[in-house]
């Protein structure tokens, strides 16, 4: 089953071409791993997927529709949704208001209604908030839930941000880089998150990770990428012994390792 | 040459911290220290160079010692004169400026300008890639060319303390090693002194001379890197090897999860 | 009449450029408008109009002591007004400015009142006469004056290391004094140039019709000048001002009498939003590098 | 005390008061807010209502600048909007104050739409600079659309009344602009724990994330401005016809100032804090008259040089705020209450 | 506000009755300050000078003032505290705009309002019942110009002129009328040309008049306009001859203007300083008591004195019931009220409150103003 299919997909700024005629396609429920050096164009990919970037060519098709030229917000609302490199988090505001915002598309309260706090707006500000500190208490953050995020340290913020993607119930879960700056232990936890949401909620996702054993471990495909184009592409261990993959990405030492 | 002995660090007058963190660095050496989210690691390496009235904290205790010279709550800029210098983490490139000009701007200490040139031919043979981005913005750089430009606007300064912060965040693998080779590089062909703090474990204890391992604004322990290497916990938590050697996610995931529901 | 107002226009607008430098200064190094930069002018104007008038200085030296007194308020009003802003949010800085500006207008009506007061005639009085265009000595001096100095400040920013840390300290004030770099001290110099253009400006203007406060509005109406170039465009300050200048003659030249008055006043405005909604930053301004 | 309070269901641990000493205090303050005109003369109540009609103003630019991040200089302008919309129906079409005031604050939400299209490309100051231009242009148009606005000699209204009792009362008025301060500062808290509020709060925060996270941009942004304005056209529209004279003085750029200085004085993002600083930014000059009456019979020099400096001082104000402050009243309360709270336990 | 409490009170036992309260709105600080500041000066003097001399019918005149900046809303809170909160019994008001604004509120709160606006526009006894101008009106003034230029043009064409004016109510207080009674006369208006109060260039504008090539230009501004406008008209090789109404005529203009300002023609309905007439010589005298010199004062300090002489004139007609009506009967009982030869004789009734018909004309020569005519008016 297809969830996601890029067709073609370039992508320039001014002279540097960021991707160059990528085509991928997104199995149902799967986790898909998108490794690559630098500057690869990763970032780019996913930012094309979420309507950050215009690309210049190709078509992105999403359940069946073709959504290349969607603004962001309304491909949030077809169900895709995402996590940043940098953590990207309303910084003012609490940890329940932020995972409250990954709502926003499931709720339907206007100004008027919302500022006489009557009816609808109260109605649905209790119903949402029962699913928020359901994700609230899956991630294990619920100390800190009335903290402003800005205050909290970075692995909580990553949690934090992960639960705001969560909230939206996506069909498709873009993660940017999830476990950069953690230890290993805060990896292992980042880990288990992820698998359980695939497990539990059925959720498609597509990983951005630099981390290598994270990577062969969680994802069921994984796809390489160099300057703009797709090198490779296949099951974790096919990828690592990859001559191409070892030398763009891995490097001798990695490669061999396993 | 450096030495921070029982540093007290308070941000907005009520935030503790680093509660009583003592450590040294010797010339000549590289220094690694490691520690999970939040320890204080970045406040540390603040705390030495300054800038962390910048960010309205203070250090109330202990002192900070530079090369026999006490610079505990100097300003940054004095710092940096004294030979200081911090890769801040994140990159923390001048985006607007091209690449060159991220040089220059970093040999601003420097006072004999003659050299210029040949301190950038020096950083040009470190990091060939940036000399073929020279004249690009330094915003539109990919991730690994940001951090490469950050060390070598650092070394443009020639200080004779590099304080890095995290160089290996989000690069690649092969970037991680090359980065970390060329550290080592510098260290040995330059004899820059310097202090690392790395989440990679593995990277970072290959390169250093000595660690130290901090949770919670103090050190818990330090050692030679071979004894590092050797302990259980840092086995364990840093380096995430079990006994049988390394240990899956897959696998940690059901131990985890079985936990959270027997708990 | 219109090649009367071209050249108006163009020697007007070589004011505004004058002014709207200041403007680019401190924003290249501080990215931040300084909305007190009318008051900075007028403060150039009457500080040179009581050395002349008042103490009996000649002229050129006057003008030089002016300066010198201009940088010293620049590098005064850094310290203690905009110094701790260091890493606020742009609201503040702006609302902080305003407050600059209300300050000082408050001292300068305090001490020289809200009368109009003139120069003695320093430029020679007699108007230029080129072809059928009349221009007054006193623009053409400024025209000259401005784009000279706004050659020296484009190759600064581009050649000198001053200038290179001072858009490095724009850039991440942070990093510059992880660096080494004295951030206090860039924002120094920064505003006492900035004060120093502003002087240069008021003493021009000054000596056009006289000095009064309604000088100080020229501050809000050079903006629109900064901002179409670009904030922190040098070149974009000259092209801005040149653009407006000339604009802004013909729309009051032609306009005027059918809107009875005024239109010199939006016209401005006008041109201003309509370019921004063609180029968000202005004709040259430096984007803002927004990257996930 | 309020520590030990514990809540059994998500709608009590979302009530805005449900500790019963907040209601008591809230009381307490509505009681002392109605009783406030029977106890001094007409000239204070008229300095009341002039604030009153300054909160909803600045509620209204705190909403835009504070809780949306979208810094404007034209409020001034959207305040005139209000007035004019009122005063041309009402004189020129002889429509009542009643029916004009609400077109007046739908009049200034259409005009301030209009010129929140561009903050979709804009930020930061040259989004600032758009709304000056807007400010600018609104005012070129009072100006010169004599016809319709009276130029620069503005338009006179006619008394309005209310029932049997003329607004022209300063009494009257109070209580009615009172009842609208209190509904627009209730209307204005919930609509931030509710669901549009936190999206402008989004926006401010990180607007790349906001529309990834199903956002609107350019729906908020514009719905932002357009509330803001509908507040500051409700305002203007109080201000014509308690004032019953709007001439263009009423909305320049100084007064779009003032609004700023009130909401960063009061505390950006806080609604309490509008009404803070538009109380303060409103008592300023009367203080410092009274200040300067006070000192002159003393030093009889001295008030002439204290009005002289009245401007200097606002921007010396404004400038000690922003450094000591700058969170602005609104946290200067709640500091000042935290610590009232623990004492005498406070270290 | 600055009150003028008496600096020597003669008569002890006059003291303890209640002083009489009036109020000032003022322009100390704004675009009009140029003329506003002495205007003030001199109605401020005056007061002062009336208290030493021992008041009006034995009470102390309390002057309660208030700077407005030129702002009509502040003129509104000015004129609420002085109304609600000292209660004065009349005010001495400045300009037009903020003086029509208030017109409604005067009449319903009965307060006799002097202002330093003549518009023609307060003259409407039913809408202004409270309103007095004590010198000719703006459009009267503008007709005298109009009037004269058409008696002594020579050419067989008809005279072309143009109106230079501020975007104020003030500003454009005359220009209709002017308009009309020019076409009456047989004047072409050739060009109305827009100048900010405190504007220092006036170049396009010049520009235009030298195009349309206007004989005269009446400047209907306050000083910093005229010198504005008459050092670009010289600047830009204009002919054209000027013609300022009150406000833009006095010694400041040439001040400002230096040697632009020869041949300026100024519409005169207050005498200058240096004039040798018995109001002169109590000016002087009070001066002089309080060691300022008459030379240092121009001829808008004669304007407020001579304004707040009169106001008080009528407190004092009005007898010991000092309510907004006794006062408002008293000044209608103003009839050819000499004062001093300060101005032309004033005359109020219940029907009218205009004050005089009659200027003076005067031109530049030598830096210094000088009568071109005796008191005339247009009909
Ligand atoms: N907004 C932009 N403007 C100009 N160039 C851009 C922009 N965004 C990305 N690029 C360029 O596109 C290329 C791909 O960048 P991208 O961020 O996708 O890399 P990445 O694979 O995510 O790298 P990393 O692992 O460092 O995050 C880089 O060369 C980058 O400089
Ligand atoms: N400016 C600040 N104000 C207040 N608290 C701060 C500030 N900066 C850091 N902290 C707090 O200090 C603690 C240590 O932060 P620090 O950044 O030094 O940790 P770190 O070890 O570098 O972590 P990481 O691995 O995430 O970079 C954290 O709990 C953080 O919340
Ligand atoms: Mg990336
Ligand atoms: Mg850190």
């Amino acid at each position: 089953m297809k969830l996601l299919t890029i067709e073609e997909l370039s992508l320039h700024f001014g002279g540097v071409t960021a991707l160059c005629n990528v085509s991928l396609q997104v199995n149902k429920g799967e986790i898909l791993a998108i490794i690559g050096p630098n500057g690869a164009g990763k970032t780019s990919l996913l930012n094309c997927i979420s309507g950050l970037y215009r690309p210049s060519a190709g078509r992105i098709i999403f359940q069946g529709r073709d959504i290349t030229r969607l603004p962001p917000h309304r491909r949030a609302q077809l169900g895709i949704s995402r996590t940043f490199q940098n953590i990207e988090l309303f910084k003012h505001l609490s940890v329940l208001d932020n995972i409250m915002l990954g709502r926003h598309v499931h709720m339907r309260a206007g100004v008027l209604s919302g500022g006489l706090y009557w009816g609808l707006a109260q109605r649905e500000e209790v119903a949402h908030r029962r699913r928020v500190e359901e994700i609230i208490d899956f991630l294990e953050i619920e100390s800190v839930r009335q903290k402003p995020v800005g205050m909290l340290a970075y692995g909580l913020q990553k949690r934090v941000e992960l639960g705001r993607a969560l909230a939206l119930e996506p069909e498709l879960l873009l993660l940017d880089e999830p476990m950069a700056g953690m230890n290993a232990e805060e990896k292992e936890d980042m880990a288990r998150f992820i698998l359980d949401i695939a497990e539990e909620w059925g959720t498609t996702m597509i990983l951005i990770e630099h981390d290598m054993g994270v990577v062969m471990d969680i994802s069921d495909r994984v796809v390489v990428f160099d300057f703009g184009r797709k090198i490779a592409e296949g099951v974790p261990a096919e990828v690592q012994a990859n001559p191409r993959v070892i030398e763009a990405y891995l490097g001798q030492q990695m490669g061999v390792e396993r | 040459m450096l030495a921070l002995n029982n540093v007290e660090v308070v941000y907005d007058r009520v935030i503790l911290v680093l509660k009583g963190l003592s450590l040294s660095v010797p010339e000549g050496k590289i220094v690694a220290l490691l520690g999970s989210n939040g320890a204080g690691k970045t406040t540390t390496l603040k705390a030495i160079s300054g800038l962390l009235q910048a960010e309205n904290g203070r250090v109330t205790d202990g002192t900070i010692e530079f090369c026999g010279a006490d610079i505990t709550n100097r300003d940054a800029e004095e710092i940096a004169r004294r030979g200081i210098f911090q890769v801040m983490e994140g990159r923390r490139v001048f985006e607007h400026l091209t690449v060159e000009e991220n040089l220059i701007a970093g040999s601003y200490t420097r006072k004999d300008r003659r050299h210029l040139k040949k301190d950038l031919a020096l950083v040009y043979h470190y990091f060939p890639r940036l000399a073929d981005l020279k004249h690009r913005v330094a915003g539109y750089l990919s991730g690994g060319e940001q951090q490469m430009l950050a060390i070598g606007r650092a070394l443009m300064a020639r200080p004779k303390l590099m304080l890095l912060d995290e160089p290996s965040l989000g690069l690649a693998p092969l970037l991680v090693a090359e980065i970390f080779k060329i550290i080592k590089e510098i260290n040995q062909q330059e004899g820059t002194t310097i202090l690392v703090v790395e989440q990679n474990a593995n990277i970072a204890l290959s390169i250093a001379d000595y660690g130290y391992i901090m949770e919670n604004g103090k050190i818990v322990l330090e050692g030679d890197v071979a004894k590092l290497k050797d302990n259980e916990d840092v086995r364990e938590f840093y380096l995430g090897l079990t006994d049988v050697g390394k240990k899956s996610y897959r696998n940690v995931k059901h131990y985890k999860r079985r936990k959270r529901w027997l708990g | 009449m219109f090649l009367q107002l071209l050249v108006t226009g163009l020697v007007v607008g070589s004011i505004y450029a004058l002014v709207a430098l200041g403007f680019v200064l401190i924003y290249k190094a501080s990215d931040c408008i300084n909305f007190a930069q009318g008051e900075f002018l007028l403060v150039g104007a009457y500080v040179a109009l009581a050395l002349v008038v008042t103490y009996q200085v000649p002229f050129l030296p006057a003008v030089a002591l002016t300066l010198c007194f201009a940088a010293l308020l620049g590098v005064l009003v850094e310290r203690l007004v905009l110094r701790p802003f260091i890493g606020e949010p742009v609201i503040a800085v702006i609302m902080a400015t305003i407050g600059l500006s209300s300050l000082m207008r408050g001292i300068i009506q305090f001490i020289w009142g809200t009368d109009t007061r003139v120069f003695p005639p320093v430029f020679p009085q007699t108007p230029v006469q080129i072809g059928e265009v009349v221009v007054s000595q006193v623009y053409l001096w400024s025209l000259g004056l401005a784009l000279l100095l706004l050659i020296i400040f484009a190759l600064f920013f581009k050649f000198t290391i001053t200038g290179i840390v001072m858009r490095a300290v724009a850039d991440d004030q942070q990093a510059a004094l992880s660096m080494g770099i004295s951030v206090k001290r860039v924002f120094a110099i920064t505003w006492a140039i900035a004060a120093v253009v502003a002087a240069v400006g008021g003493i021009l203007l000054g000596n056009i019709n006289g000095v009064n406060s309604s000088l100080a509005h020229l501050g809000l109406k050079v903006l629109p000048v900064a901002i179409l170039g670009g904030l922190d465009s040098i070149p974009g300050a000259v092209i801005g001002g040149l653009i407006i200048g000339v604009l802004e003659n013909l729309a009051g030249g032609y306009l005027d009498p059918i809107f009875g008055g005024g239109v010199k006043e939006v016209a401005p405005f006008v041109i201003l939003v309509l370019i921004l909604l063609i180029r968000p930053y202005g004709l040259f301004g430096k984007e803002i590098i927004e990257r996930v | 005390m309020d520590c030990g309070l514990f809540t059994t269901s998500y709608e009590e641990d979302m009530a805005i008061l449900f500790a019963p000493a907040a209601k008591l205090k809230v009381a307490a303050i509505i009681g002392c807010l109605l009783l406030f005109p029977l106890l001094v003369g007409p000239y204070y109540v008229s300095v009341a209502n002039l604030m009153a009609i300054a909160v909803i103003g600045a509620l209204g630019l705190n909403i835009l600048v504070g809780f949306t991040g979208q810094i404007s200089i034209g409020h001034g302008a959207f305040i005139g909007v209000g007035a004019y919309t009122v005063g041309v129906l009402t004189t020129k079409l002889g429509l009542s104050f009643w029916a004009a005031l609400p077109l007046a604050g739908l009049a200034a939400a259409a005009v301030g739409a209009l010129f929140g299209i561009p903050s979709l490309r804009l930020k930061g100051l040259y989004l600032a600079i758009a709304t000056l231009a807007a400010q600018v242009i609104i005012e070129f148009t009072i100006i010169h659309w004599t016809s319709l606005t009276g130029g620069s000699a503005g338009i006179v209204l006619q008394p309005v009344s209310l029932g049997p009792y003329s607004l022209a009362n300063d009494r009257v008025f109070y209580y009615f602009v009172l009842l609208l301060v209190i509904f627009a500062v209730v209307f204005t808290f919930n609509l931030f724990r509710s669901r549009v509020g936190r999206a402008f709060m989004a926006v401010r925060d990180r607007d790349i994330a906001a529309s990834v996270m199903g956002i609107n941009l350019l729906r908020y942004k514009v719905l932002a401005f357009a509330l803001s304005s509908f507040y500051a056209g409700t305002a203007g529209a109080l201000l014509a016809g308690y004032t019953r004279v709007i001439t263009p003085e009423n909305f320049t750029i100084d007064v779009s100032i003032q609004y700023l200085a009130m909401i960063i004085i009061g505390g950006l993002g806080s609604v309490l804090g509008s009404v803070y600083g538009a109380v303060f930014m409103m008592l300023l000059p009367i203080g410092l008259r009274a200040l300067a009456d006070f000192l002159g019979t003393f030093f009889p020099n001295i008030e002439h040089l204290l009005l002289a400096m009245q401007t200097a001082l606002f921007g010396l104000i404004i400038i000690l705020f922003l450094i000591f402050e700058p969170e602005g009243l609104a946290k200067l309360w709640k500091d000042v209450k935290n610590y009232f709270r623990l004492w005498p336990f406070s270290y | 506000g600055k009150k003028e409490a008496p600096s020597t009170g003669p008569a002890t036992a006059e003291k303890t009755k209640e002083p009489v309260k009036i109020g000032g709105i003022f322009d100390l600080t704004g675009p009009t300050a140029d003329v506003g500041q002495p205007y003030a000066d001199g109605a401020k003097a005056y007061i002062d000078y009336l208290n030493s001399k021992g008041g009006v019918n034995g009470r102390q005149v309390e002057l309660i003032d208030i700077d407005y900046a030129y702002d009509k809303t502040k003129a509104l809170e000015a004129y609420n505290k002085l109304v609600k909160q000292d209660q004065v019994a009349a005010i001495l008001g400045w300009g037009t705009g903020d003086t029509e604004a208030l017109k409604q509120m005067i009449a319903a709160d009965k307060i006799p309002y002097i202002s330093g606006s003549y518009s023609e526009g307060l003259l409407d006894i039913n809408l202004c019942p409270y309103n007095f101008l004590v010198a000719a009106s703006y459009s009267d003034q503008a007709r005298i110009a109009l009037k004269w230029i058409k008696d002594n043009w020579k050419e067989s064409r008809k005279p072309r002129v143009a109106l230079i004016y501020n975007d104020t109510p003030f500003g454009k207080s005359p220009v209709a009328d002017a308009k009309k009674y020019a076409a009456q006369i047989g004047i072409d208006i050739v060009a109305d040309e827009v100048v900010d109060l405190k504007a220092l260039d006036a170049t396009s504008q010049m520009l235009d008049l030298k195009q349309k090539k206007a004989d005269f230009a009446i400047i209907q501004g306050t000083s910093n306009l005229a010198a504005t406008v008459l050092k670009d008209a010289k600047k830009n090789g204009l002919s054209t001859r000027f013609i300022g109404l009150n406000w833009a005529a006095d010694e400041k203009v040439i001040k400002l203007a230096g040697p632009a300002a020869e041949g300026y023609i100024g519409v005169i309905p207050f005498a200058f300083p240096y004039e040798k007439v018995p109001g002169m010589a109590v000016i002087q005298e009070y001066l002089t008591a309080k060691g300022q010199k008459l030379e240092e004062k121009n001829q808008k300090f004669i304007q407020g004195w001579t304004s707040a002489m009169i106001m008080t004139e009528g407190i004092k007609r009005a007898g010991d019931k000092v309510t907004g009506e006794a006062i408002k009967a008293g000044l209608e009982n103003l009839a050819n009220f000499d004062t001093g030869g300060l101005s032309a004789p004033v005359t109020f009734t219940a029907q009218s409150h205009r004050g005089s018909e009659k200027v003076r004309l005067a031109e530049v020569k030598n830096g210094r103003f000088e009568y071109l005519t005796d008191w005339i008016g247009y009909k």
